[in-house]
């Protein structure tokens, strides 16, 4: 239906401050095909994108739409130029109802300016029933966006976007906070856009989402465009080459604990026993010293609850023992004083201080370990070395975490949980938007952590994630536990149909 | 290539002495007359210690984001002031009573606030502003605007008159508790935390931050060191008179953000404030010893505020 | 209701009226007198109230008025108009206002002597009709000190002036009345003037800035709280000759004063009292109309020839220095030297 | 979250609490002065809170979109300042309406002036309205140094006691600014008014043109300014430099106990016109309960605490858990 339409970045710069975001930046974008815009953390992916849709000033490059030279000098010349942009951070004003958040600056008229609610209303029902079944009843048009969770407010964004039907849509990992039924949900939308001759910039970490959805690719490095193509020319690990320079990245799998076999062997680290919360209806396990425990299931089961619950930030009922102790947090601060961690899902609103510099991040949790006055110097030791075994990319470490590239912030959030050395670390989706490279040598760190007898609960939207590297994993649904696998039930297939609710062979 | 950004204390504090030298000029200024210039100096750090000192609680409370404020600094300091030359009443050995009593009440005015805003989810600006109409009130009913006291020597002499050569105490005491908030705020963890609370309350709870406890105790400091300012003020005026405090409320807050310190928080340091005192007493004092009409010189304050907050007060871009 | 304008026999409707009484219900011919105060945070009014309330006592005693109906709060004009508007609501007899704005209240004092009701500004004169003003002459009171400056200076030398607010009628009246002194003594410079806004602090921190920059001022010349405030700065400068300042009456100065003289017995300085004691004079004035009693008009004055003019009860000077401290004796420092004219000297003064 | 519950109305109809303490006032009020509701009652004080309720009003859009003004005391002094020199207590009613529109225009250009610091500039709205503030209220000082002029007593008469159809004049101003509400709410620059205090980033992001709609809450907030600054006049007939400088905190309560939240992105304007009623009514209710005159401050100032208070006081009570 459209005419075809090409839409070009040739060699964008874009300097934050002293940062480098985008040295030279280059992209083609044609209507019909799902172009993968991949790089590691902090390579500039975002910085494009927001470049495209007239988010931020570009210092030198240019903008081309069927070889014309164009320029945005706004969000708004972006939009009527019909490109669509589903942002990393979200762009949604939490305090407004779904319908709201989406019609935004669109809102049908009626006459003398009136705002007609209820098109508005029935055409966001009909958008929201795009992902029919995979969300659940609390989305709805006039549900304020703050009360959504994360999976529901991604997918609000996403209709935001496509919303006025643009020819061009960018996804700035669109699917790092969706289940796998939502992103494929999603994919079948994409492949319906490809057919109404839209273009597609899909940004995403995830390797088996780009072979699976993707036509074409280009790699950003350190802000340069490194190498684009036909994404059936290539495969997994050269793209994985281009994008991390020298050091070849690897597939880490790790020997999982023999779990089933020595029951006892291990000292048991944390007895739940029919845990309820207003969302959790009765959970119950045992996890033990030197285990890493997947939680699995759809988005929104309760996953979330239950890590909050445990670490004294939401109250429960039920007995909890930690180190064969009993335990019912009143707040985070004794969790963490007891040996506790929690990585929580939504960095920005609930793991950093922006503003801040990237040290008072690392030492918000471990203040208190360095005395009075504060002894800053030897602070900045520990924060350098835990940075270093991140590779956390910074300017440096008096830099705010502002400004750094999403992956990058969430290490931080992994790593000021480090430097406190707990005995229990809860991760809610702790690699959300983090690359490859840096996955890898997280489950390094994963596995280390483990040898040394910590014990991991491990919330992941990846499901590759939890079957490569957890020992046993709970599928969680409607806030109980409605499967647990583990050694040769612990499978993709089998994960995928107990977060379904189809009973699986092997499952206990 | 890194951009040179002056900080705020700093370009203050530029301002000031810049003024400073050009107010030398005017028809009324020191002139050549070295020995006026450094009385008129002093004159004008030693009034901004007041200020100063009230603008510290404030300087807490704003740090701690969330749209803290304390309006209720005014009356209690006017209060502490009334409880300071009651209890003391000329006798030397009663000051340290009096400070303890001072810093106590404001301390648990400062509670309530802190009590009212945590708890009962009140915006601290109104939640201070009802407390200072609490206190003021509860002033009239105790004493019905007539209080009897006297101040000791030993506060005049330390506080209001020269104490080590011509430097008045007051400007001692002002750097001594200048290095004393600069520790409290950047080389504690209370600090560190202060600063967190400003920037993310859920982030500050989820990394072992005591949230409500931190509130409370930045109110409750906030009360006291007010409560401590009531006390000095009283050392400098000798008297107490129902609306001594009122008239630092706004100046107190204005020197915080001309110090360079976020009103929304989560970023600011004491210095800052100490140099916006001295700016807004400086420019004050200017205007006074120059003959224009009180019109005039709201109007140079005003503009002068503008344009001091034009130059670094500017807030980040949405297009970057 | 509306009631007679014969205040002298108060109609009988006025007690039916809904107001809301105390249970022990005041035979029909008590009068209830009104009070709007628009200003609660000084000394000066607070002073004000409290004498009030007693002298009004002495007429409760008498079985001649019921309590005070106060209406006293830190308020603008609109608050003030409804402090107005409430006091007749509860169907008073006569209101004593002390009102925050020149013409402000005009409309609403007007509906009020509408009503019947006797209304008596006091402290600020009004030119409103039929609104009787009660307090002393501004602009004598500002020339008594002014004249003692200039003489005291010998007619010559540097002085600064530290005025209250700026445009506030008596402030205008009475730099009126410094000028009107002053140009009568060519020599005597005025160096600057600023406004310390009426109280303490900030008339402190003006005389500061001003003695730094004038080191060697010969006099200087203030009013009311702001005399503490400049006199504190002038002690903290601590210069070798002080200047000749004028001071304020109230106790907080007396005793500060003679605690200077301990150190500079040569110090000079002169407190005019600002009575707030005008307020329960016009109390007294109000009962005295209510009661029937015709005012002789000619020995009134002012803007709408129906201004009481009360003399400045007490001037303190270094002679009778000790005489302001014996009245100051057993009263708080706050305490304002005052002077409230008795029945018999409002009778003698302005009635027929 | 059920339809009727307490929570839910609470958090869907912003002016809810607002009217639930406007009915407690009334009802203490009139127990304590039984005309209360006479028109005569109503009309005497409805136009002593109206330049108030106008205030808050004006405050309201500014808090809504995220921004604070502390200004507006200085513009209700130079419009009130403007009137009583220009028109004078013997001028026109011609020359009234002429000036009537005059002061219009600095009301608005005083809050454009505003709208182009913070909106344009990026400033701290709190600390550039002091400024301003300072501004305005030493030119207001500036047009009318000493108290003094006004307008005809026959125009203020107008103010004071027209009541078309018996209803007091304030009542269809009420009624009228809530139906412009009303419109404003649903049309694009209400949605953009809650977006932009919601989160400026993100309504900048889907091509919400913030800086007009931020300039544009201060240009609002200048012209209800003007509007109090009228009434206030019009009231009073008189001219004074420092009218509007006790106005300013009253009208950020009036707005916060009307449920407007300093954060910005909620509330309306039916709320803080509730509050600025309450606020007066709470001033009667002090006054005619007999209190001792020297309690009347302490006791005012504790019931509009507890009034502040008391929608957190009733969440203590139901509160299940603390949530993050
Ligand atoms: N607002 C900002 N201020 C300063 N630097 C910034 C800002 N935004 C991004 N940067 C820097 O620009 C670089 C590119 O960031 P960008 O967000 O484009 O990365 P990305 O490829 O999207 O990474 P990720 O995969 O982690 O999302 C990073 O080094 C980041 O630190
Ligand atoms: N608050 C805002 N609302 C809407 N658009 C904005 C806003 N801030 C910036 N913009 C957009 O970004 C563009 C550039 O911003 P701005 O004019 O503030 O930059 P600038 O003058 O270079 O700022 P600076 O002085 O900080 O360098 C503007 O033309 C405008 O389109
Ligand atoms: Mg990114
Ligand atoms: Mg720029």
């Amino acid at each position: 239906m459209n005419a075809r339409m090409t839409l070009s970045a040739r060699n964008i710069v874009k300097h934050y401050g002293g940062v480098v975001a985008l040295e030279d930046g280059n992209l083609d974008v044609r209507t019909g095909e799902v172009v993968a815009l991949i790089g590691a953390n902090g390579s500039g992916k975002s910085t494009m994108a927001k470049v495209i849709n007239g988010v931020v000033v570009l210092d030198r490059g240019q903008l081309l739409l069927n070889n014309e030279p164009i320029h945005f000098s706004s969000p708004q010349a972006a939009k009527d130029m019909g490109i669509a942009t589903v942002f990393q951070e979200l762009s949604l004003i939490p305090k407004m109802t779904v319908e709201d958040n989406i019609w935004l600056t669109r809102e049908p008229i009626k006459s003398f300016g009136l705002i007609n609610r209820k098109a508005v209303t029935r055409k966001t029902e009909e958008l929201i029933a795009l992902f029919e079944g995979t969300t659940s009843p609390s989305l709805r048009p006039d549900a304020t966006v703050a009360s959504l969770s994360p999976d529901e407010r991604q997918i609000v964004e996403i209709l935001k976007a496509i919303s006025f039907d643009p020819w061009m849509i960018i996804l700035d990992e669109a699917t790092a906070s969706l289940d796998n039924r939502q992103v494929h949900k999603l994919f079948d939308l994409i492949n319906g856009w490809k057919e109404q001759g839209k273009a597609i910039v899909f940004v995403s970490h995830r390797m088996e989402e780009i072979f699976e959805i993707a036509d074409r690719y280009s790699v950003l490095r350190n802000g340069k465009t490194v190498g684009s193509g036909n994404i059936k020319d290539i495969n997994g690990d050269e793209l994985v080459q281009l994008m991390i320079e020298e050091k070849s990245a690897f597939v880490f799998s790790r020997t999982r604990l023999d779990v089933t076999q020595e029951p006892g062997k291990k000292p048991i680290c944390l007895e739940v026993n029919n845990l309820h919360t207003d969302v959790l209806g009765g959970i119950s396990f045992n996890a033990m010293e030197g285990e890493l425990i997947g939680i699995g299931g759809l988005q929104g089961q309760g996953q979330r609850n239950l890590l909050l619950a445990l670490f004294g930030a939401i109250p429960y009922d039920g007995e909890v023992n930690f180190m064969g102790e009993k335990i019912n947090f009143r707040n985070p601060r004794e969790a963490m004083k007891k040996g506790l961690s929690l990585v929580p899902g939504d960095r920005a609103k609930e793991g950093l201080l922006y503003t801040r510099s990237i040290l008072e991040n690392f030492m918000l949790p471990s203040w208190r370990k360095y005395g009075f006055p504060l002894k800053i110097k030897n602070a900045r030791k520990d924060a350098q070395k835990v940075s270093e075994s991140l590779s956390l990319m910074m300017a440096g470490l008096q830099e705010p975490v502002s400004s750094l590239s999403g992956g990058n912030a969430q290490k931080v959030v992994i790593g000021k949980w480090l430097l406190r050395e707990p005995q229990l670390f809860l991760l809610n989706d702790p690699t959300k938007g983090v690359d490859v490279g840096t996955k890898a040598e997280f489950y390094v760190l994963l596995n280390q952590l483990c040898e040394q007898g910590k014990t991991i609960l491990f919330y992941s939207s990846d499901d590759e994630e939890l079957v490569g590297l957890c020992d046993r994993v709970l599928v969680l649904q409607d806030g109980m536990i409605r499967a647990e696998l583990k050694g040769e039930s612990l499978t993709k297939e089998n994960l995928i149909s107990a977060s379904l609710g189809i009973s699986t062979r092997g499952v206990q | 290539m890194k951009k040179f950004r002056l900080s705020p204390p700093v370009a203050a504090l530029i301002l000031a002495v810049i003024l400073f030298l050009l107010s030398g000029l005017l028809p009324n200024g020191y002139g050549n007359d070295i020995d006026v210039a450094m009385a008129q100096a002093t004159n004008i750090v030693r009034l901004a210690v007041f200020l100063g000192i009230i603008a510290a609680g404030q300087t807490l409370v704003i740090i701690s984001g969330y749209e803290g404020i304390d309006l209720s600094s005014g009356s209690v300091v006017t209060l502490t002031a009334i409880l300071t030359y009651v209890i003391v009443n000329g006798n030397n050995d009663k000051v340290l009573l009096a400070l303890l009593v001072s810093l106590v009440v404001g301390g648990i005015i400062g509670l309530f606030n802190g009590a009212g805003i945590s708890f009962l989810k009140i915006s601290p600006f109104v939640m201070t502003l009802g407390m200072a109409g609490v206190v003021t009130g509860a002033i009239l009913v105790l004493n019905h605007g007539n209080v009897s006291g006297k101040i000791a020597p030993i506060m005049t002499k330390v506080i209001a008159r020269p104490l080590i050569g011509k430097i008045p105490g007051a400007i001692i005491l002002w750097v001594i508790f200048g290095i004393l908030m600069w520790l409290l705020l950047e080389r504690t963890s209370f600090g560190k935390y202060l600063f967190a609370i400003g920037v993310n309350r859920v982030t500050a709870k989820l990394s072992g931050v005591n949230v409500v406890g931190m509130n409370l105790a930045a109110y409750s400091l906030a009360g006291a060191l007010a409560g401590f300012g009531g006390f000095l003020l009283v050392g400098n005026t000798g008297v107490v008179f129902i609306n001594l405090g009122q008239p630092y409320l706004f100046p107190s807050i204005a020197a915080v953000a001309v110090g360079g310190t976020l009103l929304s928080g989560g970023k600011g340091s004491y210095w800052g404030s100490m140099a916006g005192a001295i700016v807004l007493t400086l420019i004050t004092s200017l205007l006074t010893t120059m003959q224009m009409p009180d019109s005039v010189r709201r109007m140079v304050l005003g503009g002068t505020l503008l344009i001091l907050i034009s130059i670094y007060g500017r807030q980040r871009s949405l297009r970057q | 209701g509306p009631k007679a304008t014969e205040t002298a026999a108060p109609a009988a409707e006025a007690t039916e009226a809904p107001v809301v009484e105390e249970p022990t219900e005041a035979p029909a011919e008590k009068f209830t007198i009104g009070i709007s105060n628009p200003f609660i945070s000084s000394e000066y009014r607070t002073q004000m109230i409290a004498e009030l309330i007693e002298v009004n006592k002495e007429y409760m005693d008498q079985g001649i008025t019921n309590e005070l109906v106060i209406e006293s709060a830190d308020t603008d004009v609109a608050g003030q108009i409804q402090q107005l508007q409430n006091l007749m609501a509860k169907n008073v007899d006569a209101i004593l206002v002390n009102p925050g704005d020149v013409n402000g209240l005009n409309a609403t004092l007007e509906e009020a002597v509408s009503k019947g009701i006797i209304v008596i500004s006091v402290d600020q004169e009004l030119d409103v009709p039929n609104v009787y003003n009660v307090g002393i002459d501004q602009k004598e009171w500002a020339k008594t000190s002014a004249q003692w400056l200039a003489e005291k200076m010998g007619g010559t030398g540097n002085i600064v002036e530290i005025e209250g607010f700026p445009g506030h009628p008596a402030n205008v009246a009475r730099m009126n009345g410094v000028d009107e002194v002053l140009a009568n003594y060519p020599d005597i410079k005025v160096l600057a003037k600023d406004t310390g806004k009426w109280d303490e602090a900030t008339g402190q921190q003006v005389m500061s800035n001003f003695l730094a920059a004038y080191p060697n001022l010969d006099g200087y010349w203030t009013q009311d709280g702001m005399a503490i405030g400049a006199l504190q700065a002038v002690m903290a400068a601590n210069p070798a000759k002080f200047p000749i300042g004028v001071g304020e009456g109230r106790c907080q100065f007396l005793k500060l004063w003679q605690d200077v003289l301990k150190d500079h017995p040569d110090f000079d300085t002169i407190a005019v009292a600002n009575p707030p004691g005008v307020s329960p004079t016009g109390l007294r004035i109000a009962v005295h109309m209510l009661m029937g009693e015709k005012v002789d008009e000619t020995k009134l004055g002012g803007v709408n020839g129906l201004s009481f003019v009360i003399p400045v009860p007490v001037v303190i000077t270094g002679d009778n220095l000790q005489e302001g401290l014996d009245i100051c004796k057993d009263k708080p420092d706050a305490y304002l030297l005052d002077g409230i004219m008795t029945d018999q000297e409002v009778v003698d003064a302005f009635f027929k | 979250m059920k339809r009727w519950s307490w929570r839910y109305l609470v958090n869907r109809y912003p002016a809810f609490f607002p009217l639930i303490l406007l009915v407690i006032s009334i009802v203490v009020n009139a127990i304590l002065q039984p005309n209360l509701l006479s028109l005569e009652m109503i009309n005497n004080n409805l136009r002593v809170f109206m330049p108030m309720l106008l205030l808050a009003v004006g405050q309201t859009f500014v808090m809504i979109g995220g921004g604070i003004d502390i200004s507006v005391g200085g513009i209700v002094s130079i419009v009130n300042t403007i009137l009583a020199t220009q028109v004078g207590l013997t001028g026109t009613p011609e020359t009234m309406w002429k000036f009537v529109f005059l002061v219009i225009l600095a009301g608005l250009l005083a809050g454009a002036l505003n709208g182009f610091f913070i909106a344009i500039l990026r400033l701290e709205p709190i600390i550039t309205t002091y400024a301003t503030g300072f501004l305005y209220a030493g030119l207001a000082l500036f047009i009318l140094p000493n108290p003094g002029g006004g307008i005809p007593q026959k125009i203020s008469e107008i103010y004071r006691t027209t009541t078309p159809l018996g209803i007091p004049l304030a009542i269809y101003i009420i009624v009228i600014i809530l139906l412009i509400w009303w419109l404003i709410r649903s049309t694009r620059f209400g949605r953009y008014l809650y977006a932009v205090g919601g989160n400026a980033q993100a309504a900048y992001e889907t091509a919400v043109p913030v800086r007009t709609i931020v300039f544009s809450t201060y240009v609002i907030s200048g012209l209800f300014s003007a509007f109090a600054g009228i009434a206030i006049t019009m009231l009073s007939g008189s001219g004074n430099a420092e009218i509007g400088a006790g106005m300013i905190l009253t009208s950020i309560t009036a707005v916060v106990i009307g449920g407007t939240a300093f954060s910005g992105g909620v509330g309306g304007v039916a709320g803080p016109m509730m509050g600025a009623i309450t606020l007066g009514l709470i001033q009667n209710i002090v006054s005619f309960s007999h209190i001792s005159t020297w309690w009347e401050t302490l006791v005012k100032a504790s019931i509009i605490v507890a009034a502040l208070a008391a929608p957190g006081i009733i969440d203590l009570f139901r509160k299940k858990g603390t949530r993050i």
